[in-house]
């Protein structure tokens, strides 16, 4: 280290500590039927009558927390990827590259986003068929990572 | 194209230590609807949304983009302020000049927190300066700690004066179904509840907190169209000063005296006990309910526990502080001081069920945080 | 039209690591330097507004830094607020406060340190923590997303991208403010790293320190002082959903709605005509034709070929980011109120070897908030 | 609905800064490290001595131009012995407890500078009473605040 007069003195530290969020209900339901049964719920607004996936308590729109529940197909339209390349081992769930999707299941209004699988980047085109990859029953916890990713309908592209 | 202003609507939760049963962005709807529904308006009719709390509570960057499912913000004007414990406070003047400016005529405000999520004193101790403050500061308790027994020192203030500010505030909470703790207790009880940092003992302090608030704010034409008595905002005044903890002179509360000077002179307030008829004073801890409204001018330095003692500021007294309870009942951070604002507007607007003062003309709503800040907002029956 | 002028500003050079000063040290010199530039005093600025984000400064009430350095506590001490936002943000809101008659003359200061914290985890931590972020997307991996739905819908290429970063990386070199300043080639930018396909190295904007500062002022007082006053004629903000998959990512409906808004107050019709030079927000390459797309100056998918064809460039009919953009340099927060002082400088006259060619009346500045544009603040100024 | 189990998402948020003193605070450092001097700094116009150093006396917006060297003595004007468990941001993990945490006004200095105190029998601290730095051992000071140990209580 450098002691000249205008050395610059850089404090390394850091700001870590546990955090414990709620889902709340509704997330809650989705994620234990996603953990029991390995279904994906949406929600209905009713006056809007968008289906949202994730599911909403309250309406985003109008505001309202009129909403129902809707069992979505874990199979729908690929409205988007994106390829990952770089690393950043204190965030990423694995090893790059991977790869991100929204797709938009049959029946709903929004989009869900999610890692793609068993498919090369070159294989990707927007709108194209993907259906849902779940862990094995055993492995799924509750979290959104129980769904493990998409990938093109009938099983890999390749 | 400057206007005056009303608040027309005041939603808030029901606070508890806990809301599992929600998560941040649907508490924060909670409160939403609710104001919506006391303004009797749809989302509609928000011409903007401003919105606040404090980050790494919850650990939540941008919480203007993240909440606007549960905010009614989709397609609409939204910005996020945030200062620490005057978020709240500063929040609703933010929405008083959306809606002054002209810009905007109906504005949603909303605070929030959710306390429950992490560890509140560690997250409190991010607001210190890393390099010199974080080692060594322990949250918002030791300087209270020192701000109290410096008073204590100067003036021969007994603690059982403080607990009875606790008393008249818990006493206060009962009447409200909103507050987190709705038990009066008693000064004996005070007096024996643990020690955290002499003199502060667990019953003198604000517990912590999920809870959100929302406030709407309409320029005058709005305000008259859609409310038939809106509290209409006189004045807001800020001090927010200091940049070290260090800096800070324990003795005194030098910013809530220059902010109340600012107010004072510009509204010609000659005797604020005489002239406000209530205040929901940012009070995290019952000695402040002393000290500081000496810095507030009701009385000279020292003189206050007669105040307190003789009942001036309780239900039924000359100026009651606090008829909600206040912060020593409930303390969803970021919410707290649009809860002042919130609470303030329904005693003008005679409308604070189970906790009304009788005929508000003028109330005064604080609010406190960052490093000794300190904010205000005065309220009331007439426009300005 | 406003009765908001702005009457002194400054900004630091933007730079990978400041490591020489720290927040409070960069604000205190570009307030001495914003109210040189208006010929006021501390004495003289009666409302302040800071902003900062607790997530890029590690601090809660990331404010308190930098109150003594903004002057706020001046004298016994002053109004002050704090945005948690980008710039334009801190600008709208220190206007409202003069507009609303309660003050006469604003200082807004901005600033933030990329280089302090870790850009992937601070912008992870924007997205929702029940669906999102255990998924580890961050601000770069999300822009991806948006870049490859905007090209598939409209049929665009890398290539249409990478015209963007040549010309406003181009741009910078005239700008000794500016972080990257660069000329490159095609094969240059498409043959850059990739990042997160289809964002390569050269579309993505730096990471930097930085900070700046704008004094506002009423007309009162604008008209007073001795420096040619930069109106502010319209300005509006919008935000609109927050899952990206309740969006079309390839469409900023919130931009389209902030810039009717805006220019609605400024009395504009067409946009394309009236306006002469445009600062916008271009985090990556792609954002500036479908910013300036959603602004209205051309049809939704023509902005790439408008840039190929150079009517954006430095000596072009419409100029865009002539200073080199954000992607010359990316100090989040200071970002947008630095497309401020830029298009602010040009109306001047006083952009130096970067002042573009004919009069600038009217120019537009941009400021994002959250991911993929979430939110958008549209400034319009003028003479 | 019915009654469903509720869910909870845990993380440690870690997040790294790479926080830069400045010029002043860099100041104060290096002669911490290298000279166990602390400094102030002294504003032309109030006359106020500050410590850390800094760029601006916020109430009279003038640069604190006269670096001033402190005494590393000094008086006790508040503290707080903390008993109560919290976690350390710093860390993720609970601070050790008990700990006196205390303002010093230093000699010579016209605001406090927070640090700690070894002392935390609350019998044997008051405002007022005199305490003075211990520094850590040459070798071991970093550049850090924490390069003055503690302050203890001089009888």
């Amino acid at each position: 280290m450098s002691r000249s007069a205008e050395e610059n003195i850089i404090f390394d530290g850091r700001i870590r500590m546990p955090y414990k969020w709620a889902a709340g209900e509704t997330s809650s339901y989705f994620l234990t039927q996603l953990r029991d049964h390995a279904k994906l719920w949406g929600t209905r607004c009713s006056v809007c009558q968008v289906i949202f996936i994730p599911p909403r308590k309250n309406c985003p729109r109008c505001v309202t927390a009129d909403t129902t529940w809707v069992e979505l197909p874990s199979s729908g339209v690929l409205q988007t990827f994106a390829v990952i390349y770089f690393s950043e081992p204190l965030l990423q769930p694995s090893e790059p590259p991977y790869i991100y999707g929204i797709v938009k299941l049959d029946g709903a209004d929004t989009g869900l986003t999610h890692f793609l699988g068993e498919v090369a980047p070159g294989e990707l085109r927007s709108g194209m068929r993907m259906e849902a990859v779940f862990k094995n029953k055993e492995d799924r916890s509750g979290l959104i990572t129980d769904l493990l990713y998409f990938r093109p309908e009938g099983g890999s592209a390749s | 194209m400057a206007q005056r202003v009303g608040i027309i609507g005041f939603g808030q939760t029901y606070h508890r230590s806990h809301r599992d049963d929600v998560n941040g962005v649907e508490l924060i709807n909670e409160a939403v609807r609710a104001a919506l529904e006391d303004a009797g308006l749809t989302i509609d009719d928000i011409d903007a949304v401003v919105i606040g709390n404090m980050d790494h509570f919850e650990a939540v960057n941008y919480v203007d983009t993240w909440s606007v499912d549960g905010s009614g913000a989709w397609m609409k004007p939204l910005i996020k302020l945030t200062t620490g414990g005057t978020t709240g406070s500063t929040l609703g003047i933010a929405g008083y000049h959306h809606a002054a400016s002209g810009l905007f005529d109906v504005v949603l405000v909303i605070g929030w927190e959710k306390n429950s999520e992490s560890d509140t004193t560690g997250a409190i101790i991010t607001c210190s300066d890393p390099i010199f403050d974080r080692f060594s500061f322990s949250g918002a308790l030791p300087g209270l700690a020192v701000e109290a027994s410096a008073y204590i020192k100067r003036y021969g203030i007994k603690e059982e004066d403080a607990a009875r500010v606790a008393v008249r505030d818990r006493a206060h909470g009962a009447n409200n179904p909103y507050a987190q703790l709705q038990t009066p207790v008693t000064i004996e009880e005070v007096m024996q509840s643990p020690m955290l940092s002499w003199p502060i003992k667990l019953l003198d302090i604000c517990p912590r907190s999920d809870g959100a608030a929302a406030v709407i704010f309409a320029g005058e034409r709005k305000a008259r169209q859609l409310c038939s008595q809106p509290a209409w905002v006189h004045y807001t005044a800020v001090r927010h000063s200091h940049t070290y903890f260090g800096d800070v002179d324990y003795t005194r509360l030098h910013t809530l005296e220059a902010a109340v000077q600012e107010l004072y002179h510009h509204m010609g307030i000659k005797e604020p006990l005489k002239e406000l008829d209530v205040v929901e004073l940012y009070q995290p801890y019952s000695f402040a309910g002393l000290k500081w409204i000496e810095a507030m001018g009701l009385c000279k330095p020292g003189e206050s526990p007669r105040l307190i003692w003789d009942g001036v500021t309780d239900m039924g007294g000359e100026l009651p502080f606090n008829p909600s309870g206040g912060v020593i009942c409930t303390n969803c951070i970021g919410a707290t001081g649009l809860l002042r604002i919130g609470e303030a507007a329904l005693q003008v607007m005679d409308r604070a069920i189970g906790r009304q003062v009788p005929d508000v003309n003028l109330a005064l709503a604080t609010g406190f945080g960052g490093a000794y800040w300190s904010d205000l907002m005065l309220l009331g029956k007439k426009p300005w | 039209m406003t009765d908001i002028a702005i009457v002194g500003m400054a900004q630091t050079p933007y730079r990978r690591r400041r490591d020489d000063a720290n927040f409070a040290e960069l604000i205190y010199g570009v307030t001495c330097e914003a109210l040189d530039d208006a010929g006021l005093e501390i004495g003289d600025i009666d409302n302040f507004i800071t902003v900062s984000n607790d997530f890029w400064d590690g601090r809660t009430i990331s404010s308190m830094a930098v109150q003594d350095a903004c002057g706020s506590s001046f004298d016994g001490g002053r109004n002050v607020s704090t945005v948690e936002g980008d710039g334009t943000f801190g600008l709208l809101y220190g206007m409202m406060r003069i507009l609303s008659g309660a003050y006469q003359t604003t200082l807004v200061v901005v600033h933030c340190k990329g280089s302090e914290g870790n850009m992937r985890l601070i912008t992870n931590g924007m997205f929702d923590y029940i669906y999102t972020r255990p998924l580890g997307i961050e601000a770069t991996g999300a822009a991806a997303l948006q870049a490859r739905r905007y090209m598939d819908k409209y049929k665009l290429t890398e290539e249409d991208f990478a015209h963007v970063s040549i010309k406003n990386r181009g741009n910078a070199l005239r700008n000794p403010n500016a972080q990257l300043a660069e000329t490159l080639s095609l094969d240059q930018v498409m043959a850059s790293k990739p990042i997160a396909s289809p964002l390569k190295l050269h579309d993505i904007s730096p990471i930097s320190d930085g900070a700046a500062a704008v004094v506002l002022a009423h007309r009162n007082v604008a008209n007073k002082l001795g420096r040619k006053p930069v109106w502010v004629k319209g300005i509006a903000h919008c935000s609109e959903a927050h899952f990206l998959g309740d969006r079309d990512l390839a469409e900023a409906p919130a931009l389209r709605d902030a810039a009717f808004r805006a220019y609605q107050m400024a009395g504009i019709e067409d946009p394309f005509a009236e306006i002469d030079l445009v600062e916008l927000y271009d985090a990556y390459s792609y954002m500036e034709p479908l910013w300036f797309e959603e602004l209205g100056f051309c049809p939704k998918g023509k902005g790439a070929e408008l840039i190929r064809l150079g009517a954006t460039a430095f000596d072009g009919p419409l100029p865009v980011n002539p200073s080199g953009g954000v992607l010359s340099a990316h100090a989040v927060l200071v970002a947008g109120l630095a497309r401020v002082i830029e298009a602010s400088l040009q109306i001047r006259g006083e952009a130096g070897e970067r002042q573009v060619e004919g009069p600038v009346e009217l120019a537009l500045a941009h400021g994002i908030n959250g991911p993929c544009g979430q939110s958008h603040c549209v400034v319009i100024l003028g003479e | 609905m019915e009654k469903v189990e509720l869910i909870h998402l845990r993380q440690d948020v870690d997040l790294p800064y790479h926080w830069a003193a400045g010029r002043y605070g860099s100041m104060m450092l290096r002669a911490l490290r290298d000279r166990k001097v602390i400094l102030g700094n002294r504003c032309p116009q109030c006359n106020k001595v500050y410590v850390p150093p800094r760029v601006v006396c916020g109430p009279c917006f003038v640069q604190p131009s006269e670096v001033v060297e402190l005494s590393p003595a000094g008086i006790l004007a508040g503290y707080s012995v903390v008993n109560y468990p919290f976690i350390d941001p710093e860390t993720g993990q609970k601070r050790p407890v008990p700990y006196t945490y205390a303002y010093i006004k230093l000699d010579g200095c016209d605001n406090y500078l927070s640090h700690l105190v070894d002392e935390t029998d609350p019998s044997r601290l008051y405002p007022g009473v005199r305490v003075e730095a211990v520094f850590r051992p040459d070798g071991e000071r970093v550049g850090r605040l924490q390069d003055i140990l503690h302050f203890r209580v001089v009888d």
